[in-house]
């Protein structure tokens, strides 16, 4: 097996772009799960955990290869949040937000937030360069995204308006290493409310619907609070599966907006 | 690759005794069955069952056998002996037989130079299967006359009435024991035709037995070997990969290790019982019972197992530890397509603990009763005849004890903490503190003591008595619970020696000492531990007086004391189910403190208190160790831990989704214990192994009944019940 | 491919192909039969290591990406039966059963305390919220962490 | 001491078979391995597997133990070219032929053979059953040399199954003679028995 330890991205542009059957590695949480079932023998892995650029994280800009456990203690408040929930301590050492990104399963812990700050992919190729891609043209289906094969991501960027109130919250059955059954962003920012949520749609969504009524009100009474849980458990587009159902998952979706987008004005 | 031995550590019954393993497992090198280890050994792997019921069409293992580095590929007609294994019927195929009847049932097993070998040459078989429809609805199979087992009983007058009635019908999903350690076994040829087997194991004798059966070997040509064990909860008790390693070893000549990947320890051991009962109780004014009916049907999946004794002590405990003396049961276990069941931690009792615990709660909010009240009003005393078989009992039963001191502990502040860590919900922040509200909760639950219904049950130890000290030679299974510590204990206790050494003995140098299972060991190892310490040191006072030294006794070489120990006998109950089918009981008390969210039915079990019936403390900190361990699988069964099945496949067969408690949702416990000695077993010890898991369930699940108001009849309790979407 | 690192405080060796699990190679490579194959998902953390000053699940280190790296497993926690006090802690609190999830805890405790000698519960609780154990509960887990951060006070 | 080799001969290409029966599946294996693996638990000094048809996929797949491989290029030609094969690839003083597709040849019965050599070193022998005479045959280095040089098909039965020159020792085994699978319907038979 070919192993490329890329400590920079041109060395991983360049692996990509002559191995295009390598895979890309980085905390290797979901690859090797499937490696360890005997799912999948890698002939090639271009490894990405120590490459200086990937590593690096400022305002808007948060590295591929920056992992849940310094997001934990970043000041993007939901982030922070999101990232203290997932895995374990031990996963979160080594899980990265471009491997939840890259993985994008609907239940992907970061995706909402990428979706409430209405942010975008960054992802490079030695051909072609960098392009930025839109969340929502990014994800494209369930564990399905618009990443080309010679492609690497290398960061999330986030817009310089980006909210910086934001909240939180992730529904699952037990208090530690559970994969969420809904989680939820909400985000207050210049132009208003911001829902979005994980785990009810093959990929992150916005509750549009809900966000544009929220948005035209004047003030948030208790009674546009309950519309607001309604439009989204009515907007989500959730399944049934050995996790929970569909219409927990509706009703969780509408009870965790109504109560981030409280925690969210009391902020 | 020796078994674990022990090093010898002081302390003596009553004292809280550091484990004799316990530096070996905490430096990483005790040896666990997935660690055995022989130079040039051959990897082994299984082709399993997709379908949990299907006719096998086509199987060509020509890929795997010309494949190199296979050494030998073998399926069910190179069985060499009987063709079926099980511990009460030989029903379950060593191979698959033609029908695969579950989800992952053994196909095939490969031997191969190393484990990508094996892997890829398992892939590497070509199968077809024919899907049939499989039956999932116990129900269904019960219609169809498809009973493992069908128990009647009948006690006192069915036309007896009360005036309060509560009738319900509960149900509880498949538990799993989801032990850490996976099933393993390291089989190795002695070059004569038989071989030595190191393997995962809770009673190597009934393995040996069925073993010898299916490689058509004698007895003494197989010799099986306790190996370390991570946990086992009851999931040992059954044939897992015995008989396929040793095949693999007898065919090939080589040694063969299987290990079994997680995925295949969800398929590979048999689970708890799914139930579903029907229950009607009928009270007078004051809340004591009038009459008790009930109809249950468990379901025991594709093969027999031990489903015959599982039903038996369900049907027993219907009514749990209060007097009743009008009692109608009617249960059956029944055969489906589902994932065998067979023995887990209480054993039949854990199913109905929690269905009669939430009928007693009703009859106590009908009554307008404490719940404690109406469980002392109703409490089965020593002398009271059992609800169900009459059987009276004898020996201690602090039924009232356990309820008095469950009372007097003092609740938690009433207090919704502050750290969001501690809400439902916990670090997914999903709960503020005002909509958290707290419930409380009671349940007390009732087992029996080791084997039951005439079972020959006994345990077998030689005590060798050297110039060096002592050392215990038993098949006993230390499977983590600390039974080694506690024969060390007792036997120094007794003889005032020191050094002693526990000699895990293998199936051709010692009798059975029985299954490390039923809250059986402490009791029956330790009873034999205890009997042949006393007649050893009766037998050196009589030779060599009270005082005389080690040396003086060992002059003329080891003294060996050699005793087969049985409880007191238990007998078939008559087909009315009435006798006197057990050995002895013990009971429990639980009481849990809940936060639960109502809203999004997100529940944090704050704590958990419990009063044991222990007879006598041997090893205080064991038994706590076995009250909280055993408490945190209450609670895991209470909301979370379900095996979830579609058309009798597992959907979540691995830890992503078979959710165990953490550390962060185990709950804080409080343990008092009651010393009332039991009529047989060491120094009046009993064994206290299941108890905490039993009535754990109930009363987290009662004390979220009192935090919501839901009905709540099914365990686990997942948040669309408490909800109610 | 040959991956060489500092294990235990030893240089080692390792002939791989390259995709297997850090854990598989210490197990099966290098005899260290420590650190314990449960779930092989990350989602037990029986195999945890302390790879490079980070507590992570070494059945989810691929070994060709451990080129240079420090590692440190159980059996380099104590000095054989010489134990750390994490695991003498554990071991007088009766936090020991069957004891196959117990080299992860030595392992994160080990972890834990080098970086917070003093932790407070929630601080333990979350750093052992990684780490399932069957048989204990927690409970004796727990005094024997509380006691070694008072220990320290 | 003298010693005796055995020649495993699966150089065959299994014409009515229609499937190289050499990988046949028997016993958890393949055939071919059966008698590889019956010739190495045998008295036998040294043991040659000597292949030729479909030699990747049986060399890919071959279990041996102490037994070395030999190559036939010249597989078409009669087995006792395979013989000659065999014997140039150990230094032995008698040579026993375990066809590869006659898993009826126990251990015991190369032993019997075995000891027979280590008795009397006679020039040749041969295995006679209840019900006729086949493998194992025996060659000394001097009647194997012999051999070589004879031309045509079934050289070895020719040459010591019509033996008159009362050179070929007779080795009697009490037992049916063990068949040959050379046929789909052979290997069925094969498998019903076991």
């Amino acid at each position: 097996m070919h192993f490329v330890a890329a400590r920079d991205l041109a060395t991983a542009l360049d692996a990509r772009a002559e191995h295009p059957d390598a895979e890309l590695l980085a905390g290797g949480t979901d690859l090797m799960v499937e490696v360890n079932l005997s799912h999948h023998r890698p002939t090639g892995v271009i490894g990405v955990r120590a490459c200086d650029e990937l590593m690096e994280w400022r305002d808007g800009r948060i590295g591929a290869a920056v992992t849940w456990a310094r997001l934990e203690d970043g000041s993007a408040r939901a982030l922070a949040q999101l990232a203290r929930t997932i895995g374990s301590p031990q996963i979160r050492a080594a899980g990265t937000m471009g491997g939840n990104v890259a993985t994008a399963s609907p239940a992907g812990d970061g995706l909402p937030w990428i979706a409430a700050m209405d942010g975008s992919v960054e992802v490079a190729s030695r051909e072609r360069g960098t392009r930025l891609i839109p969340w929502n043209e990014f994800f494209v289906g369930v564990k399905q995204t618009s990443l080309a094969g010679d492609e690497v991501i290398t960061a999330v960027v986030t817009p310089d308006d980006a909210p910086h109130v934001q909240e939180f919250a992730k529904v699952g059955v037990r208090n530690a290493m559970v994969i969420a059954t809904v989680s939820c962003v909400v985000a207050k920012g210049a132009d208003g409310f911001r829902i979005a949520l994980g785990a009810v749609a093959p990929t992150p969504i916005r509750a549009t619907r809900a966000e544009e009524m929220l948005n035209a009100e004047a003030s948030i009474s208790d009674l546009v609070l309950e519309e607001v849980a309604r439009l989204v458990s009515a907007e989500v587009r959730p399944i049934t599966d050995h996790r929970s159902t569909e219409s927990y998952r509706r009703h969780a979706s509408g009870v965790l907006a109504r109560r981030l987008v409280e925690r969210c004005r009391a902020a | 690759m020796t078994a674990p031995t022990t090093e010898r550590v002081a302390g003596v019954i009553g004292e809280s005794t550091v484990r004799p393993d316990g530096v070996a497992k905490l430096s990483g090198n005790f040896a666990y069955g997935s660690d055995l280890w022989i130079d040039g050994m051959l990897w082994g792997a299984t082709l399993r069952s997709p379908y949990a019921h299907a006719r096998l069409e086509k199987l060509d293992i020509t890929p795997a056998v010309t494949m190199s580095g296979v050494r030998a590929v073998l399926t069910q007609d190179d069985v060499p002996g009987r063709a079926r294994f099980g511990q009460v019927e030989q029903d379950q195929p060593v191979l698959c037989d033609g029908v695969a009847r579950y989800w992952g049932e053994p196909v095939a097993v490969v031997a191969a130079d190393d484990e990508e070998t094996a892997r890829a040459a398992v892939a590497a078989i070509i199968v077809e299967w024919e899907p049939l429809e499989p039956v999932t609805d116990p129900d269904a199979a019960r219609a169809a006359g498809e009973e493992y087992r069908a128990m009647v009983i009948r006690r006192g007058d069915e036309s007896a009435a009360g005036s309060v009635v509560i009738e319900a019908e509960y149900e509880t999903a498949i538990q799993d024991q989801a032990p850490l350690g996976p099933e393993a076994g390291l089989a190795v040829p002695d070059g004569e035709g038989g071989l030595d087997l190191h393997v995962t194991s809770q009673w190597v004798h009934i393995d040996h037995t069925q073993i010898v059966a299916c490689l058509g070997l004698e007895p003494d040509a197989v010799r099986c070997h306790p190996v370390g064990i991570g946990g086992a909860f009851g999931a040992r008790e059954d044939i897992s990969v015995h008989i396929h390693v040793a095949m693999l070893a007898l065919r090939t000549g080589r040694p063969v290790r299987i290990v079994y990947d997680r995925t295949e320890s969800f398929a590979g051991h048999v689970k708890r019982h799914p139930a579903r009962m029907r229950y009607r109780h009928e009270a007078d004014d004051d809340g004591r019972l009038v009459k008790v009916i009930v109809d249950m049907v468990m379901d025991g999946g594709a093969y027999a197992h031990t489903s015959h004794a599982v039903l038996a002590n369900a049907a027993f405990f219907t009514v749990g530890p209060y007097n009743c003396d009008n009692v109608a049961v009617d249960a059956s276990v029944v055969r489906t397509n589902n994932p065998p069941a067979g023995a887990m931690r209480g054993f039949g009792a854990v199913q109905v603990c929690f269905a009669y615990e939430s009928q007693m709660d009703r009859l106590a909010e009908a009554l307008g009763l404490h719940p404690l009240e109406i469980r002392r009003r109703n409490a089965l005393l020593p002398g009271d005849p059992m609800a169900t078989s009459g059987q009276v009992v004898e020996g201690s039963l602090p039924t009232i004890g356990v309820i008095d001191l469950l009372e007097s502990m003092p609740l938690p502040d009433d207090v919704i903490p502050d750290d969001p860590s501690l809400l439902p919900g916990g670090t997914g922040l999903t709960t503020p503190r005002g909509s958290v509200v707290r419930g409380v909760g009671y349940a007390l639950g009732l087992k029996n003591l080791a084997f039951s219904e005439g079972f020959d049950d006994y345990s077998e130890v030689r005590l060798v008595l050297t110039s060096a000290g002592l050392e215990i030679h038993t098949a006993a299974i230390e499977v983590g619970q600390g039974l080694v510590t506690i024969c060390l204990q007792i036997a120094r206790s007794i003889l005032g020696i020191e050094n002693i050494a526990w000699v895990p003995a293998d199936t051709s140098t010692i009798g059975s000492a029985g299954s490390t299972s039923a809250s059986r060991q402490t009791q029956m190892t330790g009873g034999a531990v205890h009997e042949a310490a006393v007649k050893l040191r009766d037998h050196i006072a009589e030779r060599f007086g009270d005082d005389a030294a080690l040396e003086e006794i060992t002059v003329d070489g080891p003294i060996e004391q050699w005793v087969r120990y049985r409880h007191p006998p238990t007998e078939e109950p008559d087909e009315l189910g009435q006798g006197n089918p057990h050995a002895g009981f013990v009971v429990a008390s639980h009481r849990a403190v809940v936060d639960v969210d109502p809203e999004l039915g997100l529940v944090r079990i704050v704590r958990v208190d419990t009063v044991q019936d222990v007879g006598k403390a041997l090893n205080p900190q064991a038994i706590v160790g076995q009250l909280e361990g055993g408490i945190a699988q209450g609670a895991g069964f209470a909301i979370m831990e379900e095996l979830i099945l579609e058309d009798g496949v597992i959907l979540n067969p691995n830890f992503t989704d078979y959710l165990i408690p953490t550390i962060l949702d185990a709950p804080d416990v409080e343990s008092r214990l009651i010393e009332e000695p039991a009529h047989w077993g060491p120094f009046g010890a009993k064994g206290i192994g299941e108890s905490p898991t039993i009535s754990s369930t109930p009363a987290i699940v009662a004390a979220i009944r009192a935090a919501t108001g839901r009905p709540l009849n099914r365990v686990p309790v997942r948040p669309q019940d408490i909800v109610g979407v | 491919m040959i991956v060489d690192f500092h294990l235990n405080g030893e240089e080692r060796t390792a002939t791989v192909v390259g995709w297997e699990s850090l854990l598989t190679v210490l197990r099966d490579n290098l005899a260290l039969a420590g650190s314990k194959n449960a779930c092989e998902q990350g989602e037990c953390g029986s195999c945890s290591v302390i790879l490079d000053g980070d507590n992570v699940c070494s059945c989810l280190i691929m070994i060709g990406d451990c080129e240079g790296s420090t590692i440190t497993t159980v059996e380099g926690v104590g000095a054989g039966d010489l134990l750390d006090p994490v695991q003498q802690a554990i071991l007088d609190e009766g936090g020991v059963q069957c004891g196959f999830c117990t080299p992860g805890f030595v392992v994160t405790a080990a972890h834990l305390f080098a970086n917070d000698p003093q932790p407070d519960e929630a601080t333990i609780r979350e750093a052992f919220s990684g780490n399932i154990c069957r048989c204990t509960g927690y409970g004796a887990l727990l005094r024997a962490f509380a006691g070694l951060a008072e220990d320290e006070s | 001491m003298t010693t005796v080799a055995g020649i495993v001969l699966a150089a065959g290409s299994s014409l009515r078979m229609g499937e190289p029966k050499q990988l046949l599946v028997y016993r958890g294996t393949t055939l071919l391995n059966v008698v590889i693996a019956t010739a190495e638990a045998s008295h036998l000094d040294h043991v040659v597997v000597v292949t030729g048809a479909n030699a990747g996929a049986i060399e890919d797949s071959v279990l041996v133990d102490r037994a070395v491989l030999a190559h036939n290029a010249d597989f078409e030609q009669p087995n006792m070219v395979s013989v000659a094969v065999g014997a140039r690839a150990v230094d032995a003083d008698a040579f026993v032929t375990l066809p590869c597709d006659t898993p009826g040849i126990t251990t015991g019965v190369i032993d019997a053979m075995i000891d027979r050599w280590r008795l009397d070193a006679p020039w040749a022998a041969i295995t006679d059953y209840r019900d006729g005479s086949g493998h194992p045959f025996l060659l000394s280095r001097v009647a194997l040399d012999e051999a070589a040089t004879v031309a045509g098909p079934k050289v070895l039965w020719r040459f010591l199954g019509d033996d008159d020159t009362g050179r070929v020792s007779r080795v009697t085994v009490d037992r049916a003679m063990p068949p040959d699978i050379n046929t789909p319907a052979d290997y069925e038979a094969l498998l019903g028995d076991a």
